[in-house]
């Protein structure tokens, strides 16, 4: 049966790994490149065979489950290793093999002057290990180790050129912000195995509603704390300021990790985890103001920026919000379709930067770019369709998502978020067409020296790029708007796992978890309420917003930059404010770096010598005392030890003889 | 058919014998066998019971005994030669390198 | 006195020894001629007659040669090992003398001193005994002539030593016994090969096994020290290997020794592969064709003796690790496969 | 009867010549009065029925081991051991009080009859192929030990290359 071949989609990256250490230096650049994108490639090509055999299944219990072996047993609690595919994670390990096959291959071509090939590609599949176990996994603390898997290799790429301080600068920063997260999730998690007494999600969640009160502090507090996590590995508010940073790693990795999968578990995990987020409506409240903040916060931020890739980080952000904000609303599938169609489309982008940045010899500031157009036209085309893809124009992907999103927040009644999500919407439509506009058109700032080098990508880095640009087209069209009338595949395949509440509920669920069950068929499916007008109305401003967005981006950064000009000096404060994207990293280095670096000081110069070393070195000069002693007995003669040895034995058979 | 006692006696016996071998003598070689004499001695006890218990495991066990010993000699004896080459001596009590 | 005589064990015992005293002085006489064979063999080879002085045809001249090495000096040497100087070259004869104990030589049960369910193993076993003779002599002499003698006959045994024990397998595998009365009955009846039934041919083990033969025999010679794998006793380099400071009868005892151990070795490779005592005629013949065929092996080995040169040391080595080692194991294999498909038989 | 007597014959051989192994002072001698031990043991272990032991004792142990052992005696070319002084006197003195100790409390252990089972001889006589027997179990609940052993023995036979050949440096090229 091809439910017991889950397993084999994470082991081969991981067989990639191990091969790659022991006989990578005999593979040379070119075996390299093909043991990581051919692992890949056939783990892809295993998920698919899985999603298949998942669709062959009845529509109620399509559920593969793979256990390997038992990790762990203590008492009765036990963790298996074990992997589960259901619709949910199937379109996560769709997108991870998928997007992740065509962002090795275009890495190939990437790295190919690099140094450290060998060692890019070792992380890189490491990563896709880490990441499907993450995203197959059946429990929490197998995802849990996936989760920590994929920090640890975001940790390693983002210094990847770690001779340059800044990289590894970054790759702290990452590492360290995504800590605070994990405590969060790990303390959740704790939360959730304490009360509910499983860390295995169909146990845990079929207990849920009975366990777990409506709206009761355990699962509110729970649910916070996993948010807490989410934040930190998508780059929430307040945790977000890391994803700019991790720009400093290569392109490709920025385009795999800090865009298209890693930088999506955040919302993988609480769309997973629905069923209790359902069960805490504060939580689910917080959720959708976190992520309509951070989508709004983010894209102001993003106009500002000179850097290609930082512009692309904080779109990356605002759009990571966006999905925060369809899961707080309640449109589960409208966050995993907006997380499917951004991977494709950022992906996209970010490769697209790359090429640019490869093309001009490293160069990443907008401002010495400009009219490229002509020079790299594959890169030129696949560029904009991202762009038209993200600003949400139709039938392009970023439009279905994006309007489902803004649609299911409307409809639950959350008019703020809405409002705020729509004016996301033409902000992003602005400044992702500024940077189109200052990068493509108009004049050419290159320098000299880039001009003389400036060349179109090669075959193995173009490829991927027209690949996901056609997905970013089509992308979109499994999930159309309800008033198209054409049904929406992408929903009812999702449809089984994001069942209200109710479905999970035991018989004897308390009054609070049928409250729960009402609410949650409201949330889950209020969408449909809407009338068909009012749906019209709602699509065509949002298409209106990104239009206008658009044409400002033109009109400014084209047509009449002077406009720009006297913009930026009328409003310099406001300018500077988005310059240095309101100085939170600087609020943050004054309110919580420093005060624990003096603490730490103090705590070294005075806890750690005194108290620690103190303990330490006593218990150390005890046995040392002690051990001249034994010593004595330690002679080095085998026959010393052997005469010990026979005199164990007689008195062995000495306490025999007594007994 | 021989009492389990009487094999029980001798195997103690040849065991004594070795286990005293291994204190008294300097020799490694003799030390070494010594040991197999030890060996066989707990082969011999295997095979007793194996007969008083009418099991054919105890010879088996025997029979990996023997395979152990084999590769245990072969490895014992090549370090012996190396530490000849390197000591010019085969007396264990001339080498200490095991005091840490 | 009666009641001793009625008591199982005691007839046992006397019957054994009786049958063991006839297989001996029966040895020592095939030795003496088996000796005397030799020298006129190698005689025809080299264009000589051979002994001829000493009776008719010069058939009295292993007796004369008995009686010489009995009254010759006995010479020790001073430093020598005295107790294993003396007790080496009576291992050179007690391994293959109790090799005989479980050869059958005909069907008749009189014709064997024991049937035991190990046979093969025993034989195994003696042989590799067999190394303490020369290996001792060599090194209790004080010599270093005899001591390299010594040290390259170890050597060389242990290693073909191996390369035997995995050709024996082969015949193991398809008898399924070790008790050698009972590979020799499997060994009876007309061959049959596919289904075709042979004429005149018998079903030995030999036509199953060809390979299994030859490297039998290859290392049956090594195991004996014979030429071309005679190097513990290289003339041009070792005087005379580990006999060299071997006198008198002693010297007569390892002589004795290689000899008996030639016939034991031949006697077990008709066992094992020529079908023992089988033959047409009657059982009582039985004994007729052991010895008929134990006498071809034999002159088999004299004949190799005088025709091919010594082989060189690390040759030897070569030829016992990396040639014979891997084509037995390659035969214990394909036949267990053959065996296993119950194709071939 | 004969079987008893034989085998008090065969414990007597084994128990004086294992007392020779360490009696001796030469290594040789040591080791062929090992070997008449092992050669012992293995009539003991024919009179107890165990027919295959027996002969694999004899190949394995005299056959192989021993072999090797005067192999290595001769190669490293041993005199006499020179047993004098002090502190050897005492611990040889140690070694053979301890030796007392170990076998007085041996004899009375045995003398309580401690052993599981019955201490009268079984009801059905062990099997009489007795080889047959040991490869069916051998290969079957005793496979994979018996697969770990065939392992054993590969590590010790590159172990013993690897020490054989010596890790002085720059020798192993200069050979090559």
């Amino acid at each position: 049966m091809e439910s017991t071949t889950l397993w084999i989609i994470p082991a081969l990256p991981l067989a990639a790994v191990a091969l790659n250490l022991m006989i990578g230096d005999r593979l040379g650049r070119r075996g390299t490149g093909w043991l990581a994108c051919g692992a890949v490639g056939l783990a892809f090509l295993f998920a698919l065979r899985a999603v298949f055999a998942l669709a062959a299944m009845p529509a109620d219990d399509r559920q593969i489950v793979d256990t390997v072996y038992t990790w762990m047993r203590v008492g009765d609690f036990s963790i298996d290793v074990s992997f589960m595919l259901d619709p949910l994670s199937s379109v996560m390990a769709l997108v991870v093999t998928g997007v992740g096959f065509l962002i090795h291959v275009y890495s190939v071509g990437y790295m190919v002057h690099d140094g450290s090939f060998r060692r890019f590609f070792l992380y890189l599949n490491l990563f896709m290990f880490a990441m499907l176990t993450l995203v197959l996994a059946d429990n929490f603390l197998l995802m849990f180790v996936g989760w920590e898997g994929v920090g640890l290799c975001s940790y390693l790429l983002i210094g990847f050129w770690y001779e340059r301080p800044s990289a590894a600068e970054a790759g702290k920063k990452a590492f360290v912000v995504n800590r605070i997260g994990d405590f969060g999730f790990l303390l959740g998690m704790l939360f959730l195995f304490s009360y509910g007494g499983s860390l295995n999600y169909e146990r845990l969640f079929a207990a849920a509603p009975a366990v777990f009160a409506l709206g009761g502090v355990v699962i509110t507090t729970a649910t916070l704390l996993l948010f807490l996590g989410a934040t930190g590995k998508s780059a929430q508010i307040p945790l977000y300021t890391w994803l700019p940073d991790a720009m400093e790693g290569p392109t490709p990795v920025s385009a795999l990790i800090h865009a298209a999968t890693m930088v999506t578990a955040g919302v993988y995990v609480v769309a997973r985890c629905h069923v209790l987020f359902e069960l805490a409506p504060l939580s689910l409240q917080t959720v959708a103001v976190i992520g309509a903040a951070t989508a709004l916060f983010a894209a102001t931020i993003g106009i500002a920026q000179n850097d290609i890739k930082r512009v692309l980080a904080y779109s990356t952000v605002s759009q990571l919000g966006y999905m925060f904000m369809a899961l707080g609303v309640g449109a589960f599938t409208a966050g995993i379709f907006h997380l499917m169609t951004h991977a494709f489309f950022k992906a996209l982008l970010f490769l697209g930067a790359g090429s640019v940045i490869h093309a001009l010899s490293d160069e990443q500031d907008l401002r010495k770019m400009g009219g490229l157009a002509k020079a790299l036209p594959w890169t030129h085309g696949t560029m904009l369709v991202a762009t038209i893809a993200i600003a949400g124009i139709p039938p392009l992907a970023g439009f279905f998502s994006k309007d489902e999103i803004l649609h299911g927040a409307f409809a639950s009644g959350n008019y703020g978020i809405w409002a705020a999500g729509l004016i996301g919407a033409g902000i992003t439509a602005f400044y992702m067409f500024r940077l189109y506009v200052l990068a493509f058109r108009g004049p050419s700032r290159i320098s000299e020296h880039a001009a003389h080098h400036l060349h179109e990508s090669p075959r193995s880095m173009i490829a991927p790029l027209a690949v996901l640009a056609v997905l970013s087209i089509v992308g979109g069209w499994v999930g159309p708007p309800a008033v198209f009338g054409v049904g929406n595949a992408f929903h009812d395949w999702l449809a089984p796992v994001f069942q209200p509440v109710a479905a999970h509920g035991v018989a004897d669920a308390a009054h609070g978890a049928a409250d729960a069950m009402a609410q949650g068929a409201a949330a889950g499916h209020a969408a449909h309420a809407v009338p068909p007008a009012t749906e019209w109305l709602l699509i065509l401003a949002s298409v209106g917003v990104a239009a206008l967005g658009i044409f400002l981006a033109f009109r400014l950064y084209l047509t009449s930059p002077s406009i720009a000009t006297s913009l930026r000096e009328r409003w310099a404060w406001l300018h500077r404010t988005l310059l240095h994207k309101y100085w939170i990293d600087e609020l943050y280095d004054v309110v919580v770096v420093r005060p624990i670096h003096a603490l730490s000081q103090g705590l070294w110069k005075v806890f750690d010598v005194k108290v620690v070393d103190g303990t330490v070195n006593g218990v150390a000069f005890t046995f040392e005392g002690l051990s001249a002693v034994l010593r004595l007995f330690q002679t080095g003669f085998v026959g010393t030890y052997a005469f010990f040895l026979a005199l164990g034995v007689a008195a062995l058979l000495l306490h025999f003889l007594r007994s | 058919m021989i009492p389990l006692t009487w094999s029980l006696a001798v195997s103690a016996g040849l065991f004594t014998i070795g286990l005293v071998g291994v204190l008294v003598r300097r020799n490694a070689l003799v030390i070494f066998m010594s040991i197999e004499l030890m060996l066989n001695a707990a082969n011999l006890v295997f095979v007793a019971f194996g007969q008083h218990m009418n099991d054919i495991e105890g010879q088996v066990v025997v029979f990996f005994v023997m395979a152990v010993a084999a590769a245990e000699v072969a490895v014992g004896l090549a370090i012996i030669v190396n530490l000849f080459r390197l000591r010019e001596t085969v007396f264990v009590d001339e080498v200490n390198l095991l005091k840490g | 006195m009666m009641q001793i005589w009625s008591n199982p064990d005691v007839q046992f015992v006397v019957w054994a020894l009786v049958k063991i005293t006839v297989i001996l002085f029966t040895m020592l006489g095939l030795v003496s001629y088996l000796i005397y064979a030799e020298r006129k063999i190698a005689g025809h080879i080299q264009s000589r007659t051979g002994p001829n002085r000493v009776g008719p045809l010069g058939l009295l001249q292993p007796i004369a040669d008995v009686l010489k090495l009995f009254f010759k000096e006995e010479f020790i040497p001073d430093e020598a090992n005295k107790v294993i100087y003396h007790v080496a070259p009576t291992l050179a004869v007690v391994p293959a003398l109790v090799t005989f104990s479980v050869i059958p030589f005909g069907p008749q049960d009189a014709l064997r001193v024991t049937d035991i369910n190990v046979g093969l193993l025993l034989f195994l076993a003696m042989s590799s005994l067999g190394v303490y003779s020369i290996t001792l002599g060599g090194w209790a002499s004080n010599n270093k002539y005899a001591l390299l003698g010594g040290l390259r006959s170890s050597a060389q045994m242990i290693s073909y030593e191996l390369a035997m024990g995995l050709s024996t397998v082969g015949v193991l595998l398809l008898a399924g016994s070790l008790s050698l009365v009972r590979i020799v009955e499997m060994q009876s009846g007309p061959l049959t090969l596919f289904g075709v039934a042979i004429p005149f041919l018998q079903n030995w083990f030999v036509f199953f096994q060809p390979v299994a033969f030859v490297i039998f025999v290859i290392t049956a010679l090594a195991e004996t020290n014979r030429a071309p794998f005679d190097l513990p006793e290289a003339e041009a380099e070792l005087v005379a290997g580990f006999h060299t400071e071997y006198s008198s009868m002693k010297f007569g005892l390892f002589f004795l020794g290689e000899f008996m151990n030639v016939i034991a070795i031949c006697a077990i490779a008709v066992t094992l592969f020529l079908g023992g005592w089988n033959g047409p005629g009657p059982p009582a013949l039985g004994i007729v064709w052991f010895f008929l065929k134990l006498a071809a092996l034999l002159f088999f080995f004299i004949w190799v003796r005088w025709t091919f040169p010594r082989l060189r040391y690390d040759q030897l080595m070569h030829f016992g690790w990396k040639v014979l080692l891997p084509v037995t194991l390659i035969n214990v294999v394909v036949t267990a496969f053959v065996m296993h498909w119950g194709a071939g038989r | 009867m004969i079987v008893e007597s034989l085998f008090a014959a065969f414990a007597a051989v084994a128990l004086c010549s294992g007392l020779m192994v360490i009696l001796h002072r030469n290594a040789v001698t040591s080791a062929l009065f090992l070997v008449l031990a092992f050669c012992a043991l293995a009539g003991i272990y024919l009179l107890m029925g165990a027919e295959f032991v027996g002969m694999v004792q004899i190949i394995v142990y005299a056959g192989a081991i021993m072999v090797l052992f005067l192999f290595v005696i001769m190669y490293l070319n041993l005199k006499h051991d020179v047993e004098t002084g002090v502190q050897v006197a005492v611990r040889r003195g140690l070694g053979w009080i301890l030796g007392a100790v170990l076998l007085t409390e041996g004899a009375l252990l045995l003398r309580r009859g401690w052993f599981p089972g019955p201490v009268a001889a079984p009801a059905v006589p062990p099997p009489a192929g007795n080889t047959e027997a040991i490869g069916e179990v051998l290969f079957t609940r005793y496979l994979f030990p018996f697969e770990v052993i065939a392992m054993v023995l590969l590590v010790a036979m590159v172990g013993v290359i690897v020490v054989g050949k010596g890790l002085r440096p720059g020798a192993g090229e200069e050979e090559r």
